[in-house]
């Protein structure tokens, strides 16, 4: 059997925007890469009938979530001419305007990146089990969907 | 014995996130139990995985084998 | 006439990493955001027959291009549901692993902020008059053609 | 007087940025006249932009008026 090695994608609340830069940062010195498509998601201050949204509270089947995060990778590595691939997630609370999901792929050309960037976050949001529950400002709850 | 795990909003329901539970036969069984130990669950919409494998199916269960009931993923 | 506030998107120089993180960060008290879509252009140390970029090195007709990077964001603003959209080129030389382009879109939900960002830099590659010529390791040069 | 500018490979070939010239009637009389003065030119593919919009067609030049040469764009 092939040995897999299962990154770890979960962070514990945000993901702090100085990450981002380190990460392009920690980049330039592999010199085929052309293109880097990222893919930041954003706590928003939606308004429910009973509520507006101050935070998001994650949840998620970690071990399910890494498992099935480690075949969409391999797929979408099979699929476009990638060079990387990262995805960061949160766990627990992420206030509002804070980043609860970073995703930065990286290819030779363009295309490659931006495709497989926004296939990436449609799998993220519909195949891993990970679940959003939203915190309101009079302390009710109500749990998120995806569209 | 089987060990039976509850995601997202159902955990609303259940008020935990565990439970083990023994001699069950297969899904549909354990589906009956915990409709009948958690009568809001019935109505909710869930996705079942067993060993962290999707299943549409009635499935038989082994000792060992963990089951997880996982409302519709809003992650992201 | 309509007044029409041209924006400046020229920076001497690679852009650094730095001002991403930075950006990002500006964008957190918008509340209403819930998707950054973001590309990096990124230069590569290509090969051609006649030796290997090292640099890019960028001028463009300023004043035309500024003028028709203002039509462009109007009208993918007008297109697409957006918050912001910021766009940076370096012009002069930018050494191979550097950020020669940044854009940044915004919007409430992913689609609109990444098809737009999608569309922008294919806009920005064929519709601004840019020019980037490559300085390759033996001191020849080359001009890039873009594709 | 127009103000003639050359744009990225084309000032391989001009070795100037800016040219001003005189007595110019339209752009396709002063086509001749650059192909004349830098006979590379006329292999070369290029653009032209008058007072930053792009044209098409042969267009009557007036004092003051800019002629930008621009070879395909290559930016970001």
């Amino acid at each position: 059997m092939k040995e897999k090695s299962i990154k770890n994608i979960f962070t514990e609340g945000p993901i702090p925007a100085q990450k981002i830069a380190d990460d392009v940062k920690k980049h330039a010195s592999q010199t085929g890469i052309g293109a880097h498509s990222i893919f930041l998601g954003q706590v928003r201050a939606d308004n429910n009938e009973s509520g507006t949204v101050t935070a998001i509270e994650y949840t998620a089947y970690t071990e399910m979530a890494l498992e099935k995060m480690h075949t969409i990778r391999e797929s979408l590595f099979a699929k476009y001419p990638l060079t990387c691939m990262h995805v960061h997630h949160s766990l627990g609370k992420v206030p509002v305007g804070e980043i609860c999901l970073f995703v930065f792929v990286s290819s030779q050309h363009r295309k490659a990146a931006m495709d497989a960037c926004e296939e990436l976050v449609e799998l993220i949001k519909f195949e891993l089990p990970v679940w959003g529950k939203e915190i309101l400002d009079n302390e009710a709850i109500a749990w998120k969907e995806n569209k | 014995m089987v060990t039976i795990l509850f995601f997202g909003s159902l955990t609303d329901t259940t008020a935990v996130n565990e439970l083990m539970m023994d001699a069950i036969a297969d899904t549909e069984q354990l589906q009956v139990l915990l409709h009948e130990k958690f009568p809001a669950l019935q109505s909710a919409k869930y996705f079942i995985a067993l060993n962290q494998q999707m299943i549409q199916e009635k499935t038989v269960l082994q000792n060992g084998d963990t089951v997880a009931l996982m409302p519709p993923f809003s992650g992201g």
